[in-house]
């Protein structure tokens, strides 16, 4: 293992990162965050496959030289896009579970999902 | 709300800057970095930064939220009738060539036009996320 | 000079009707704007079908790029299957919609309602007609995130969690999607899914595309809805609104089956990806282990609608099965199930939501006397039951069948025994509803209740009388089905 | 030109169909059935053209409509063995719908009309199972049997109905698709194709114990033969109303099972064949013998301690159906005439017992054999008619069920089966004693005042419709003991 390997290692290590959070943390709005960590990792996964040792970055110069892969950006654009949508989806979501239930911890919402089970199975 | 005064200044000082930054950005996109994208964004910063200086009803009263919503339906129809246009004049779908004799003109009109398109969605999406929680009455927090 | 464009206008036909939606000031005009999207794609999708079935593979190239470096649009006999599955489904689907959605949405949300579900079906025929796998993670998030708002929408608290919950483990499993796409990159150079099977050859046995392989099977299953990643699949299925779970429950894991079929036959392709991978093993096993556990677990469930969910996670399990098994009945089999299983599992639920509107509530005591009452109704939620279960002369036979001869090709007594055991089990939850519909007496107390508006019974009775003429007269479908198969397999 | 004369069976099958569909939209009693009753008649001309066009002019017909599974049509053959099933269904819907329609109005009965729909609907399955060419068309057909007579069994939606409604669709279902689809599917990998053919499909195709396997699962999926761990839905199915019970018993369910096997036997593995098959196995290859002789004492036993009439009449149904089998099981085409004469016989007898329980519940509402005492003086044709279907059954003469026994005992000797011989004796025995008391109570025994038991004779005869069709079902019994070439004739054909 070489100092190569670093970036592909560090954005696995993030990966990882964000996937313990979302497990392990009961806040949603925590789990959202560890979730942006966890794409974000992706990102960083596909801008070092699109790098070249040395090379400029891909804007067209008189001066010819090495380019690094333009099209795993142009990829990353759109990933972050499509990031960003699910996260502001997440957060709106997250709101109105805010307003329905007064709590935005997982295991309270549980709680209170139960009740309201057992409440309704008594009522019948 | 306390009145600072160097903010509303600066802010109304910089917020054409912004703006036309905003529309460089947007028509440059295709020689430099840059785009609709980039564009959009910065161009609802201006007007954010207005109405977090002022408050939100007097930017609704310049960009009500039914027109913000207007831009974000024509910028998509912007973007997907240019494919559709060029569609119809014998090319494919953003076939874009087909706009003008030579190709490369036709490219960058094209280019041009959907980056517009997307400027304004990018824009108006922004603006409606701001306005739909601006818009809550947060009674808590 | 329209025709040529058919691939990508019935993409973007619903992708601008949705825009247009968001502003329409009037009643029902989102929804009659919703009705012309869905139809004119459908119409699209239909002349694509009948080009195909002639025997030609439709290319579009996006934008006059040609492949490997434009994106390009490819339609061939699989994807004409699922798209015609997913835009048949949705037309459906459209029209039962309005009356239940006219009682479950507030008003001033509708649009953006249908605006979101148009947005979701053009991701969902997106992915079908690309051929560019990234485009086809694009696509994939659209209508993924369109389902999490859907979802959303439900009257129902519980909707909201159960739509974060679909949110946080759709977005594992579309970047779990994402990495292995940047594996192959990074392996074969390409994007074009054509394109990658010829290149990724030389390579095939590397540790990367081995990952790869890990990554999309897994980040597929958590989109799939496979057994043990299920959970979110229950919970959104009966929290959303009616409309929507209809609408799902027909399409959004079925397009993730179509991407595990083209990606795994397709481009792995099935020897590397089921004999020199354990892919085939583990897939078989999730599918038994998940047709029996949920099955079992639909027959507990008190709730219609979640007993109608897990039914769906058991049903995916023959399809897994199928696309395990790697043969060419198992993979016949897989197909038709998923095609069968969309068409019947939207009309349960489609049947289940119209009860639910008129004796306000989806628990089995609800269901009490609803034979009389509301007799065509239950008449179209038992036909395609009877589907699920595979009783001969429907099309669900016709999948058992293919499945049962996967499993005596391949050796597999256990699969075999799974199947027919589950089909009993899935005859005992149908015939739990049937025997409250029929057998039980309405409370007094209910009221009136009557027959479903003309509007919700129309789809509901032509999905179930699908699935019996497909049954009765399955040779069209499965000559069709035999030539897609050939060619995944390479014949 | 060559004249296709398939249009026969279209015409066969599609009479129950019409009568179905008149008892379905006729709304007014007396309207719908006298229409039912006319297309009914319809059924035994057809049946009879069958037979003139299949057996005097020696022409094959069949009737392939399209392929429902790839290499497999929806396939319609007549061959003799399904023809006698045709001719028996023939001859008794047509009286048993006449004594239904007396019955239903006697005891005023509600639902006539989906009654009467799915009791056709019944026939038309049966009659499909009968005209089948290949295994998937009967197993279709085997299961729209049970659909279409579950309906029937709950009839009077009480509880119980409900129970055992539940009991009957689950133990049929579950066996069939847990042995028989399997069974099917395995066939048809096998041999390639699931088409009856004589001399049997599977014969050197595949190992012997692999085909004993198959055969096991196929014994094990009929369980509308009701041999003994699989019996139980058919007592449960006695809540239903008498005329459904001799529909069950008699016509449809009891006898598509047996048909299923013989056919199964004759057509996919073939006498010989198993007769190989069996050898290989030594003792134990004839468990089917076995189990059907157990199932025949065990039931006789059973149908011994029952007060229920009807109870009675179910037990008995499943020792005589194990006489059918186990003649069967002697693999020997002695045994396999004895076999089918045997299903006519009991086909016949059993249904005028069930028609004979019937009348006495309709007008008098007794149940109990007990409370028979002196019925035979009040309704002198109808015990009449039972002791000649008792007679059929102990197998006495002068009546057809003599000539199966007759059968199955020439084979036992021939083939050195003595532990037939023994069995049937017993089982003769067995029959004897339960249904011998019941004619002596009925016509000799002095009806007991007190306990319970209201003297009332003023109740008389049954309705004429009743009367009429259970004494003409007794004089085919005897009938057929006079003239038996024709029918033993065609039983003979079977397989050949």
């Amino acid at each position: 293992m070489t100092l190569d390997a670093l970036n592909y290692w560090v954005s696995f290590i993030l990966m990882m990162i964000g996937f313990f959070g979302i497990v392990s943390s009961g806040n949603l709005l925590k789990k959202l965050i560890c979730l942006t960590i966890f794409q974000v990792s992706a990102l960083l996964f596909y801008i070092s496959v699109g790098y070249v040792k040395g090379a400029a970055a891909p804007i067209i110069k008189d001066v010819i030289i090495d380019y690094v892969n333009p099209l795993p950006h142009v990829l990353m654009l759109t990933a972050i896009v499509v990031g960003v949508a699910s996260m502001a989806v997440g957060l709106a979501i997250t709101v109105r579970i805010k307003e329905e239930y007064g709590t935005i911890e997982e295991d309270e919402i549980a709680e209170l999902d139960f009740k309201k089970h057992k409440r309704e199975s008594k009522k019948k | 709300m306390q009145e600072i005064v160097v903010l509303r200044v600066v802010v109304r000082l910089l917020l054409p800057f912004i703006l036309m930054y905003a529309l460089y950005i947007l028509f440059h996109g295709e020689v430099s970095p840059g785009g609709g994208f980039q564009a959009g964004v910065i161009f609802a910063a201006g007007f954010i930064a207005y109405s977090l200086v002022n408050d939100l009803a007097s930017l609704q009263k310049i960009l009500p939220h039914f027109v913000v919503r207007i831009i974000n339906a024509l910028g998509v129809l912007i973007y997907a009738g240019v494919g559709v246009t060029t569609m119809f004049m014998g090319g494919r779908f953003l076939g874009f060539s087909a706009f003008r004799v030579l190709p490369a003109d036709g490219q960058k009109l094209g280019i041009m036009l959907v980056e517009v398109g997307i400027g304004m969605v990018v824009f108006s999406v922004i603006m409606l996320v701001f306005y739909s929680f601006g818009e809550r009455s947060g009674d808590d927090s | 000079m329209i025709f040529a464009n058919l691939p990508v206008l019935l993409v973007i036909i619903p992708l601008i009707a949705a825009a247009i939606c968001t502003v329409l000031p009037w009643k029902h005009s989102p929804w009659a704007l919703a009705t012309f999207a869905t139809f004119a794609s459908f119409l699209c999708i239909c002349k694509i079908v009948v080009q195909i079935y002639a025997g030609s593979t439709i290319i579009y190239p996006m934008g006059g790029w040609l492949a490997p470096y434009g994106i390009e649009y490819r339609i061939d006999k699989l994807s004409a299957i699922f798209l015609l599955l997913i835009s048949g489904v949705a037309s459906f689907a459209i029209v039962y919609g309005m009356p239940a959605t006219q009682k479950e949405v507030a008003e001033n949300k509708q649009k953006f309602f249908y605006a979101i579900y148009l947005l979701c079906f053009s991701g969902l025929l997106g992915v079908l007609a690309t051929n560019d796998i990234f485009n086809i993670y694009v696509f994939l998030e659209i209508s993924s995130i369109a389902t999490y708002a859907l979802v959303a929408m439900g009257k129902d608290r519980r909707a909201l969690v159960a739509s974060f919950e679909y949110l946080i483990l759709g977005t594992i499993g579309a970047t779990f999607f994402l990495i292995a796409i940047g594996l192959v990159y990074s392996m074969t150079g390409s994007l074009n899914i054509s394109d990658i099977a010829i290149k990724i050859r030389p390579v095939v046995n590397t540790i990367p595309i081995k990952m790869a392989c890990a990554f999309f099977t897994v980040g597929l299953a958590l989109k799939i809805g496979i057994f043990p990643l299920h959970l979110w699949l229950t919970n959104s299925y009966t929290n959303a609104p009616t409309f929507v779970s209809s609408f799902l429950s027909g399409t959004t894991t079925k397009v993730g089956v179509y991407i595990l079929i083209r990606i795994t036959y397709g481009v792995f392709g099935h020897d590397f990806s089921y004999i020199d991978l354990p892919l085939g093993q583990i897939l078989i096993l999730l599918g038994s282990v998940g047709i029996l556990v949920a099955s079992t677990a639909a027959i507990l469930q008190n709730n219609v609608k979640r007993m109608l969910a897990y039914s769906s996670v058991a049903q995916i399990g023959y399809i897994i099965l199928g696309i395990g098994m790697a043969n060419v009945p198992g993979a016949s089999g897989a197909i038709i199930q998923a095609i069968f299983h969309g068409v019947s599992k939207a009309a349960m639920f489609m049947a289940a939501g119209a009860i639910m509107l008129s004796v306000k509530g989806v628990r089995l005591e609800h269901f009490e006397g609803i034979g009389r009452r509301m007799p065509l109704t239950i008449t179209a939620f038992i036909i395609s039951g009877l589907s699920l279960v595979g009783i001969p002369g429907t099309a669900g036979f016709i999948a058992k069948w293919y499945l049962l001869q996967a499993a005596i090709a391949s050796g597999m007594w256990t699969v075999f025994a799974v199947i027919i055991i589950s089909s009993l089990l899935t005859l005992t939850y149908v015939w739990k509803i049937i025997e409250v519909a029929f057998f039980e007496h309405m409370d007094a107390g209910r009221g009136s209740v009557n027959e479903a508006p003309l509007i919700m019974l129309i789809p509901m009775l032509g999905l179930s009388f699908i699935t019996i003429i497909f049954g009765v007269w399955p040779v069209y479908m499965t000559g069709y089905v035999s030539q897609i198969v050939t060619a995944l397999f390479g014949g | 030109m060559q004249f296709d004369n398939s249009f026969l069976i279209q015409f066969a099958l599609s009479v129950p169909l019409l009568a179905a569909f008149f008892a379905a939209i006729i709304p007014y009693r007396n309207v719908r059935d006298s229409f039912m009753v006319t297309t009914s008649l319809a059924l035994p001309f057809f049946v009879f053209k069958i037979y003139q066009f299949m057996v005097v002019g020696n022409g094959v017909l069949e009737w392939k409509l399209y392929e429902i599974i790839p290499g497999i049509f929806l396939h319609f053959k007549i061959e003799p063995l399904g023809l006698i099933f045709a001719i028996v269904l023939a001859a008794l819907w047509v009286v048993s719908l006449v004594y239904s329609i007396g019955y239903m109005r006697k005891n005023n009965e509600g639902n006539l009309c989906r009654f009467f729909a799915f009791f056709c609907i019944s026939i038309f399955a049966s009659l499909g199972l009968a005209f089948s060419a290949n295994l998937v068309t009967l197993f279709i057909f085997y299961e729209l049997i049970t659909l279409a007579t579950y309906p029937l069994v709950i009839h009077n939606r009480s509880a119980e109905s409900k129970k055992a409604g539940r009991l009957y669709l689950g133990v049929l279902t579950a066996t069939s698709a847990i042995f028989l689809l399997p069974a099917i599917i395995l066939t048809f990998n096998a041999a390639g194709t699931t088409d009856f053919t004589v001399g049997g499909i599977l014969t050197g195709k595949i190992a012997s114990d692999f085909a004993m396997f198959i055969f096991v699962l196929y014994i094990l999926g009929t369980a509308k033969a009701a041999l003994i761990p699989l019996h139980k839905w058919l007592p449960a199915a006695m809540v239903a109303p008498t005329p459904v019970s001799a529909l069950l018993h008699a016509v449809a369910v009891v006898n598509a099972g047996i048909f299923t096997i013989i056919k199964v036997t004759v057509y996919i593995f073939s006498i010989n064949n198993l007769t190989k098959i069996t050898s290989e196995f030594g003792q134990y290859g004839d468990w089917l013998l076995y189990l059907s002789a157990f199932t025949l004492i065990i039931g006789s036993i059973i149908a011994l301690t029952r007060n229920k009439f009807k109870e009675l009449l179910a037990y008995s149904t499943i020792s005589q159906l194990s006489y059918a089998l186990m003649a069967l099981a002697m693999f020997s085409p002695k045994g396999l005439i004895a076999a089918i004469l045997q299903m006519v016989a009991h086909s016949l007898a059993k249904i005028i017992m069930f028609f004979t329980q019937g009348s006495v519940y309709a007008v008098s509402h007794k149940k109990k054999i007990s409370e028979l005492s002196g019925m035979g003086r009040v309704m002198p044709y109808t015990f009449a008619a039972f002791s000649v279907a008792a007679i059929s059954i102990i197998g006495l003469p002068p009546t057809l069920g003599f000539l199966a026994k007759w059968d199955m005992l020439e084979g036992a000797v021939e083939g050195e089966q003595f532990i037939v011989v023994v069995v049937i004796a017993l089982g003769t025995m067995l029959n004897a004693a339960y249904f011998l008391p019941i004619i002596y109570k009925a016509f000799f025994e002095k009806e007991k005042a007190g306990n319970g038991i209201v003297i009332n004779r003023k109740h008389g005869e049954a309705p004429v419709l009743m009367i009429i069709s259970i004494c003409s079902t007794a004089i085919m019994v005897v009938a057929l003991f006079i003239w038996p070439e024709k029918l033993i004739a065609l039983a003979g054909m079977v397989g050949k």
